[in-house]
């Protein structure tokens, strides 16, 4: 089974996609999922996703596969957003199906950390001064070194 | 030709998300081929090449010929 | 703020509640979910979930309480079925809404953890023979235990 | 009266979810007017009791006057 890996470059409904998941996976005792959606700050008018095509597909599926070989999983999805997005907006959707809880915590887990570095996307903000990179945070180098520290 | 794709930031300072440069094309080529502030940015550590959609281990090593795509990879965004 | 708690005795679509309640947190940036369902097994034609009210809701709400103070969130549901269920049917929803995603996956992991000792179900599952009781699994008491171990 | 409640498992042994006893009631009353099968294993450290949905800590200590409500409840079912 493979993951079900997709660039979107339109909204979509998180929800709609995880009950449709579940129900694909009747055998899954348990659904874990994640929405990143754009904060609503009163500071940021927009957001914007750019990628690069030949790297940032094949880097999501790459994890896609590593998550699957890492955890026994029932299925997993992995959807993000690219283009322009509005506060409240979802940006990514990550779920896994699994028999146990615990690995389709872990393996989301896993993916939404992982995502930040093995796919590639550039994001910027617009404020009412203009456009700003949104540069590399420190909470993500701490959250992938989590996974080194201690195998699941 | 050689096409160049700046992604992120990089784009804004290059005046354009792709240029054209005569192609064959080696590292210092490239470098020699754009400002040099922006030639400074390319060269840092921080900043990955890839050659035709394959990261470069050492993008010193840069050989592209007619029809290729090199892009310029700039530190990827946090969430 | 308080809990988003429920007891519901008809079915639920899991992804309506949480697309619904992380457009009532905007300023949440993540939300992770759980969605436990009746798994689709070769043996299980129903499954039966009791509670006793004075105790079941209370348990429930008391967890709300003790997630919130731990983590900060921006919005807690814990939604738990009873009565009848065909295999499919969700049973139980956890979400968390936080600013930052550890906080949204720790706060919605030890809400389900928990929610298995704090809040008070006996289920049966029917099958070709008849009804079974399901008994406590050493899994949760393993899943309880990461708690003591370790404060997040 | 009082009224019994039996969850889980114990609803099935008691042969129905509730019965009433005569108040008041206290601990050894209670298993007295049980059989011996379910007295043995209401007396058995996996069963607590609830009296108006209060549990009690020491269950031995079941005092229940008319109207009280003594749930019986087994351990919770796991996941």
């Amino acid at each position: 089974m493979g993951a079900d890996i997709r660039l979107l470059d339109a909204p979509f409904a998180p929800g709609a996609a995880v009950d449709a998941f579940a129900a694909a996976h009747p055998q899954a005792g348990g659904i874990t999922s994640f929405t990143g959606q754009v904060r609503l700050d009163s500071d940021v008018l927009a957001l914007e996703l750019s990628h690069y095509a030949p790297l940032t597909l094949p880097g999501m599926t790459a994890l896609g596969e590593q998550v699957l070989a890492r955890w026994p999983l029932a299925g997993l999805l992995i959807w993000h957003r690219t283009g322009l997005m509005r506060p409240g907006e979802p940006i990514v959707l990550v779920a896994a199906a699994a028999r146990h809880r615990r690995d389709a915590f872990q393996a989301a887990d896993y993916a939404i950390d992982h995502l930040k570095s093995d796919a590639w996307f550039w994001k910027r903000e617009q404020r009412a001064d203009g456009w700003h990179w949104i540069e590399p945070r420190e909470q993500d180098h701490a959250d992938l070194a989590r996974w080194r520290e201690s195998p699941a | 030709m050689v096409t160049l794709v700046f992604l992120g930031r990089l784009a804004g300072q290059a005046g354009g998300a792709t240029r054209q440069l005569p192609a064959p094309l080696d590292w210092a080529g490239l470098l020699g081929a754009l400002d040099t502030v922006l030639a400074a940015q390319i060269a840092s550590d921080r900043v990955r090449l890839a050659l035709n959609g394959a990261l470069l281990a050492d993008k010193t090593q840069l050989q592209a010929g007619d029809g290729d795509e090199v892009a310029l990879l700039p530190p990827v965004s946090g969430g």
